[in-house]
């Protein structure tokens, strides 16, 4: 019998997926007026996964995010509010203004951070794991990484020694069929990189990483295999982007047709689809959902853009190292 | 001569060159139809094919490696990395491979390979984009390092890059819409040899990449001051090109030495070292020399910092005041 | 049926092994007398492994070897005379004493040299099958590396890479259950490497690294694979090394029990046994065999331990950058 | 006081901080049964048994990032890598992340790892088991970087490292077996303090690692010229103690900079260049500051040609003994 979220819960991740939506897209249009600088990576699309994995975890569970971080840091925890004013690199912000759009990071939700550099996040993670392990900690470590990851061979040495070594780790492969523009069947040397759990004697399984209800009991069953067995799992969740790879992508390297049958198959139309057929939710609340969440990410982000809190120079340099400590 | 933006004049030489020699070859992430993370190969795999642009996994440690290989065997393959700081990716086939496989081989291998990658900031790409990792490779024997500021430079320099038999670190800056009339014909700029972009006889200023816009801006504003500045690009890390920096030096007496990369352990130490361990260039010496580089931090996210950290015309110039006032 | 050496064939690979085995054992000797400095990796055991390789190619297919040289490089085609020299530093030494005893090159016999950083062959190999590719040639390269090399991420690499662009590589991977004093049980996460075959969509195959006869058939067969189906292949061969690791390797991390079961297998032993029990040899031959080779390699050892041309510095310095060419 | 190798005090160390501390953890490659590749490790997996000794399997790039994940997380791993030239694998958890983590979470996160493994030649070992590549990371804010010669700077700096709250790159030469009185009770030697390993008044030999015994050679050599030589030991490259270098320099007059890294592009050249950017101690320059370093080639196998690369006391007496001349 296939898991359903509970009405509450339903509206709960709905809302939480909306959430990442309209932040993205408020972020994309605010880096189009150049009210904000650099890059960034969207990940609109692939809601059900910010949504599936850190609300079916543990609170005290970590997670090692990557270039494409802003979906789960939400999910994790993080407010807009937090994350808008790092995007803005504000002093306010997450990383007070230090770490930008591929550096989220949000300790108090056990949010340990990303790495931009693609796959290197993956042994950090398996070393957070190290020390949980060695701690007795109940916890575990969710280590994401993409498609493109897959081929770092950073992602290798950390599945190998999380498996000789029983580190809790969940790899979580989010793969949304391209690493930049270039596609997975071309890059990747086998059609399912869960299929790789076997050669690391790692418990792994493939899904649907569009519908939030399989991703949300996939991960519930992975960490609770994970706490039980005292072992790795690997956790491929299939989805797409909507978006570009970053800010200016043209999107060349795939057709608007397979975009189009993607869009059909949106984790939030579907979620919203299936709890309105349930009874668990009624098209006018969903609206107002929607407008409520807009409205609360424009007053912010406008909020915010009026804004001019950030660090001087020495503050910053003052992170460099560690304030020298008396014996 | 033709108008040619930073990035066509590298694209251009490296079409030349794959036109002239099929073993040319242009491999790395995303440099096929994307054209390459800074738009420098759009077009290539259109015109050149998956034989000579091919395209790879997210593995720069592997993509070098394959190069290694594959340059052993003849292929001359040009390795785009996206950014310079993913070099520490491939630190192990550059310096404990390329840069010794013709040594350890008696010279009966070579490893013909170009390694392209853009340093420094300017983008607001944080901490893990923005480096300038060039001082990850100077201390190595058994590699070329060059490090182009102009587009005539970039095309030239390529070129020679292309056709060296030994490994060349191609170094580029991100202001790669910067334009410049570049020569039509075929043309070499050689591998050691630095260019005196702007004549001067008061102070050197010695640089390399994109400061030598820095260098040019300072020396500009420093002529309301009636001080004639020379701008020294070096073009070439290594071999370096002594010469012209003790002549420079001799004629000048005073000399700044500049770069992007944070100045602690940076490589204006090896080109002050060169400049005053020659006896003639340290009695020349009007006054000590100075060094104005990057800050000595990580690179901020937020804009305003980010922008502190190179070194502006502006420090520049006050260090060359404070040594005529010194 | 499986496969048997000729008559002729047989007798030359005993031979072969005979040779490497008794090169390697002088080569200890002069180790431990302090004739040859450094340090030096013996394969004393893996010899079948070794002759059941590069025989079992076409002569131009190129091998990437390892720390672990000696035994390749023989098989592959080197003379004693220039390998030994090669260990004691002189200038007829196959890399002019530049390289010494982990960096034995041949390019005559199409030897490509090989790495000392476990794994960093790899790439090195597969790069050098994609220029093979690129000229059309039916030709194929070895990438030599250990059951501890498998967890350097740069053969992960290499081998998606070689999957998804069709290279002409055999990946080798000699399996002599130890990386150094590790345990390949303790450090790889899966009984057996070639079992990671399907996670690359690469063809693969572990047997008995011990029975000569075996690798060379199986490697045929790969061969064979490579060069019609244009896709690499990895072998994996389980053997043992009889010899400590390196120089001054006391082997306490494991038993001499598991050594003596081992040495039961040896596998020139095993050989000779077959041959003659096949009628191909008798023992007087062997004992001839035996003694001719090790008179030899004492007679070149001798001779060229007295001898002293070695490069100077400024003819070392020379090899550092190409010489200057004329435009 | 008690007799130590270099390699016991360093093993002593480690040990009484993991009695200390049972978050201070060993990592590496065959640090267990066997000692580790240079033996600095036998007993301690006896002693303190998997948890606080972990074996791990040939992956640099990973058991460095583990280290990275772990410290973040309250562990003090040492990670033990078998030879320096394998740093080219770890350049990229060292230089992208242990060194900026601190930084790019504006603090909330520290990283105290110690990253131990030896440079240099002398062991027959080629080109790629000899290297001295202190310079891949010299020029990296956020990472602390020591180099103790001596078995009493070894101890009380890698305690120093232990405690520290950042990445500390704790680089060892492989003169393992050199012996020592070593102070029996618990120390610290400060990181960013350099030694005056001997006194002298007419010039001052700066460097680390294993040449300051090439130094100390070379000074009581010139004793027989008349030549009072000061040997400064750095013991620590970053922070650099600036302040000592000037204060020797001021004294004497005359430097030689010595290290065993290839000259062209190594640490050297900051040294240089702190002091002749200092005014006072440029003004106090006798005679041009000179490098004496190895040799710009990769190590060669052969016995007789490796030990002409690094510098010899023969060549700083000779440097020396020139600049009196000149
Ligand atoms: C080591 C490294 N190489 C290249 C890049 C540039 N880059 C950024 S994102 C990306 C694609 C990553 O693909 P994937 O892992 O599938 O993640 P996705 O972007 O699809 O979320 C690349 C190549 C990088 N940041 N790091
Ligand atoms: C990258 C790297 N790490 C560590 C070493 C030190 N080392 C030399 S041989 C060896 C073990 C290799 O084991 P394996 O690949 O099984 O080959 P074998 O020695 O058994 O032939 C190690 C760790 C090295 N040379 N390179
Ligand atoms: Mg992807
Ligand atoms: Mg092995």
């Amino acid at each position: 019998m296939a898991f359903e979220f509970s009405r509450t819960q339903g509206r709960e991740i709905l809302s939480l997926m909306l959430r990442s939506r309209f932040l993205e897209e408020k972020v994309e249009a605010l880096f189009a007026s150049h009210a904000m600088h650099g890059t960034t990576h969207l990940a609109v699309g692939q809601e059900a996964v910010h949504a599936g994995v850190s609300p079916a975890l543990d609170p005290d569970d970590w997670i090692v995010t990557t270039h494409r971080c802003h979906g789960h840091t939400l999910a994790k925890g993080a407010s807009e509010e937090a994350m808008l004013a790092e995007f803005y690199g504000l002093s306010q912000g997450l990383a007070q203004g230090l770490g930008g759009s591929m550096h989220m990071i949000d300790l108090e939700h056990h949010n340990a951070g990303s790495s931009a550099v693609v796959g290197s996040g993956v042994p950090i993670a398996t070393g957070m794991a190290l020390q949980l392990k060695r701690k007795a900690s109940p916890n575990l470590v969710v280590a994401f990484f993409g498609d493109g990851a897959s081929s770092r061979g950073a992602v290798h040495e950390a599945m190998n020694m999380a498996s000789v070594m029983n580190l809790p780790v969940l790899f979580l492969c989010e793969h949304n069929l391209y690493g930049m523009s270039t596609c997975a069947r071309d890059m990747v040397s086998v059609e399912s990189i869960a299929s790789r759990g076997p050669g690391y004697g790692i418990e792994s399984l493939m899904v649907d990483g569009n519908d939030v209800e399989i991703v949300y009991s996939a991960v519930q069953e992975a960490a609770r295999y994970i706490r039980e067995q005292k072992r790795p799992y690997l956790l491929e969740v299939r989805t797409y982007r909507f978006s570009g790879h970053s800010k200016n992508d043209k999107r060349t390297y795939r057709t608007r047709k397979e975009e189009q049958e993607w869009l059909s198959r949106d984790p939030i139309e579907a979620l919203k689809k299936k709890l309105i057929s349930r009874g668990h939710l009624i098209e006018e609340e969903y609206n107002l959902m929607e407008d409520s969440i807009r409205s609360r990410i424009d007053e912010i982000a406008d909020r915010l853009g009026d804004q001019h809190e950030e660090l001087d120079l020495a503050q910053a340099a003052a992170y460099v190292y560690s304030p020298e400590v008396a014996e | 001569m033709i108008k040619l933006s930073y990035r066509e004049a590298i694209r251009q030489a490296m079409m030349e060159e794959m036109e002239r020699d099929p073993d040319v070859v242009l491999i790395g992430e995303d440099v096929g139809c994307y054209g390459g993370c800074f738009q420098v190969t759009p077009g290539m795999i259109e015109r050149f094919g998956p034989r000579q642009v091919i395209e790879t996994p997210v593995s720069e440690e592997c993509i070098v490696g394959v190069a290694v290989g594959a340059a052993m065997m003849g292929m001359k393959p040009i390795v785009e990395v996206m950014y310079g700081d993913f070099s520490t990716l491939a630190a192990d086939p550059l310096i404990n491979h390329a840069a010794k496989i013709r040594f350890m081989s008696a010279g009966q291998q070579s490893v013909p390979l170009v390694y392209r990658t853009p340093m420094g900031s300017g983008t607001g790409a944080a901490a893990q984009h923005t480096q300038s990792l060039e001082a990850l490779f100077t201390n190595v024997p058994g590699l070329k390092i060059v490090y182009p500021a102009s587009p005539t430079d970039a095309k030239g320099l390529m070129k020679s890059a292309i056709r060296d038999p030994d490994p060349v670190l191609f170094f580029e800056h991100k202001l790669y819409g910067a334009e410049e009339l570049v020569p039509q014909e075929d043309y070499l700029i050689p591998i050691g040899k630095a260019d005196i972009k702007r004549q001067g006889s008061d102070v050197t200023i010695i640089t390399y990449g994109k400061t030598v816009f820095t260098a040019l801006e300072a020396a500009r504003v420093l002529e309301n001051d009636e001080i004639s500045a020379e701008v020294l690009d070096l073009r070439s890390l290594r071999p370096l090109d002594t010469e012209a920096i003790l002549a420079s030096v001799k004629k000048t007496g005073r000399v700044v030495v500049l770069h992007e990369a944070p100045r602690f352990g940076g490589f204006a130490g090896e080109i002050v070292s060169t400049i005053v361990e020659d006896l003639e260039a340290f009695s020349a010496l009007k006054a000590p020399v100075v060094r104005v580089c990057g800050l000595d931090m990580p690179t901020p996210f937020n804009k305003n910092l980010e922008q502190q950290l190179p070194p502006s015309s502006k420090r520049i110039i006050e260090s060359v005041l404070a040594m005529f006032r010194g």
